[in-house]
């Protein structure tokens, strides 16, 4: 069982890289933000996985922290830092 | 291994296939609602499932609470950027892809 | 090879790598940027070679850390503020060159 | 495969990818993306510390690293382009005199630097005790069960009031250069108002929580501070105000009761026991635990006025 929640657990983290694709060409900040949204998530899912495969109840916290704090920042992205104009360059 | 054990094996890998199509949702899909829609559904319910999944290994009920309570939170938060983003971007004028 | 050795090698990259952006850049907020990744290469040094005492680590270290990490947000946040005021003093982002003064 | 060869994989990857967001946030001349890839840093961080064993970091760097930082540094950016500065918002947004080209004496100095680095790091010998035996013997005396926060608040507490005088220097730093800047914030959806209503019990709850398991497992007052602050920046974010009559007391005597708390028992410690935060082992459980309530109330405070920005009492803006 240890074994198959580790096998997750790193399938999770190749997800999360491949996610990295859209932090970095965006096009538009909103979809970086969406981007890093889906970091949290997946690390939530990751760290319960890990607290499972090592059997410390613990970990379980540091998700619920993660869990509790993953609207923060977008929040302050849609109320602060999200441009009036932006650029419609979506050249799909 | 138990058919408690065999069943959350499938749950869990159910929910790592959401997550899965998630970010292939993100990664493909072409303008920021289809995005925002293959995030926070699919992403939700994978972890949602992945959830009770772990959940049918635990033994205390005070750590099911715990699990329930985590994805309640992703739950919320991530329904209420969804809406926030969303609204924003239409706002802006951002051209929904035809 | 064990976490052990990964993740200080990791550190010192990260170490070298902020470092490098800290020269290199002129913009304030890059720097703010470097020196914080400057900082996680440190704390991850630190952290991973406490883990060298088994299953048990080290906790003087994780301690150590945990001051850091709150030390170094409440450092940015101090850095972020002078950044701005240089901004809306003078409209520059960057730190004058001795040369040109 | 087993399964240290799996973690081994795990680890590499995850390494692999910090030095890749570290090093497209330093290169991109797009400061909005650099900030961004910097948060999705932060989130990886936290996993690196739950695979280091560390997962009282891994709680505070989720604290901070999740929710503090990209705040502040989102608020900051969008004041950097905000047009009351007189300038045309894409000006800032990128960096243009950024020559793309490396710079080779950095470069090749800082190629040294690792490569020195990473030969310490080599010739560590791989298995050191360190201080862990002197701290697990004398942990049944320190009143609680947390080797960490027996060394924060206990064997190491004065590191830990002089960390909460640095804190508040940084916010005297931060108000001695002006009063907090005025932010039009946008219209209030009554899904964010619904939505922080909702989270804030949530996160007071937590943050007790988290206090109160860090006396026997991962947990303490710099991470229950740090989930404090965070509400306290989703508050302002959603458009949360003090009253104009709210008198500032109530907020300063929260800034400074961390510290003097500290103060106020090191000096007690001092004259009772002759020693400087020697506590007593039959009260120090007590003793650690009123401690760290002070000081998480005056980490939350502290934070979330850092995230202000400015001074916030200030008297003309009152008389307005």
């Amino acid at each position: 069982m240890q074994m198959f929640y580790f096998a997750v657990a790193m399938f999770l983290l190749l997800t999360l890289i491949a996610g990295m694709w859209r932090i970095m060409r965006g096009p538009s900040t909103a979809d970086r933000i969406l981007a890093a949204q889906l970091f949290s998530t997946t690390s939530v899912a990751i760290i319960l996985l890990l607290a499972q495969a090592s059997d410390n109840s613990a970990l379980q916290d540091i998700a619920l922290v993660f869990a509790l704090l993953a609207a923060v920042t977008a929040i302050a992205f849609v109320q602060r830092a999200w441009p009036a104009e932006e650029a419609d360059n979506d050249n799909h | 291994m138990t058919i408690i054990d065999y069943l959350s094996i499938i749950l869990i890998i159910i929910g790592a296939f959401f997550f899965l199509a998630g970010t292939l949702g993100l990664l493909r899909f072409p303008d920021i609602y289809t995005r925002l829609h293959a995030l926070t559904k699919a992403d939700n319910l994978g972890l949602g499932i992945t959830i009770i999944g772990l959940m049918l290994q635990l033994e205390s009920i005070m750590a099911v609470g715990k699990l329930l309570l985590i994805w309640l939170l992703v739950l919320l938060s991530g329904a209420s950027v969804a809406h926030l983003i969303a609204k924003g971007a239409v706002q802006r004028k951002i051209r929904p892809w035809k | 090879m064990s976490p052990q050795l990964i993740y200080p090698l990791i550190g010192a990259g990260l170490f070298s790598l902020g470092l490098y952006g800290l020269i290199v850049h002129s913009h304030l907020l890059r720097k703010i940027l470097a020196i914080n990744i400057m900082g996680s290469g440190v704390f991850l040094i630190l952290v991973a070679l406490a883990k060298r005492s088994g299953e048990m680590p080290d906790p003087v270290p994780h301690a150590m850390v945990i001051t850091g990490i709150v030390v170094a947000v409440s450092a940015t946040a101090l850095a972020l503020a002078m950044m701005l005021k240089l901004h809306t003093e003078t409209g520059r982002t960057d730190l004058p060159d001795d040369q040109q003064t | 495969m087993e399964i240290s060869l799996l973690s081994t994989i795990f680890d590499v990857l995850l390494g692999l990818s910090l030095l890749g967001l570290a090093w497209s946030a330093l290169a991109t001349t797009d400061l909005f993306k650099a900030v961004l890839l910097f948060i999705a840093f932060g989130l990886l961080m936290a996993l690196v510390w739950v695979r280091l064993n560390a997962p009282d970091v891994a709680l505070a760097e989720a604290a901070i690293g999740a929710g503090i930082t990209g705040a502040l540094m989102l608020s900051a950016l969008a004041r950097l382009n905000s047009p009351h500065t007189g300038r045309a918002i894409a000006s800032h947004t990128t960096d243009p005199e950024k020559d793309p080209s490396i710079q080779w004496w950095p470069f090749i100095s800082l190629v040294l630097v690792f490569i020195g680095l990473a030969y310490s790091v080599f010739t560590f010998s791989p298995a050191f005790m360190g201080l862990q035996p002197d701290v697990y013997s004398q942990l049944v005396n320190s009143g609680v069960e947390n080797p960490v926060t027996a060394v924060l608040l206990n064997f190491r507490g004065y590191d830990t009031l002089l960390e909460m005088l640095v804190l508040f220097v940084a916010l005297l730093g931060v108000w001695s250069l002006g009063e907090n800047p005025a932010v039009k914030t946008p219209f209030i959806s009554p899904v964010l108002d619904t939505l922080s209503r909702l989270l804030t019990p949530v996160f007071i709850l937590v943050a007790a929580y988290i206090l109160w398991v860090g006396a026997h497992a991962p947990g303490g007052a710099f991470q229950a501070g740090s989930i404090l602050g965070a509400a306290g920046i989703l508050l302002l974010l959603s458009g949360w105000q003090l009253r104009k009559d709210t008198s500032s007391l109530f907020f300063r005597v929260l800034l400074l009761a961390g510290p003097l708390a500290f103060v106020a028992l090191a000096a007690i410690t001092l004259l009772i026991q002759g020693q400087l935060l020697e506590y007593p082992p039959a009260q120090a459980g007590l003793l650690i635990l009123i401690l760290e309530t002070f000081a998480t109330l005056s980490i939350g405070v502290t934070l979330a006025a850092l995230f202000l920005g400015g001074f916030p009492w200030s008297k003309n803006r009152a008389l307005k």
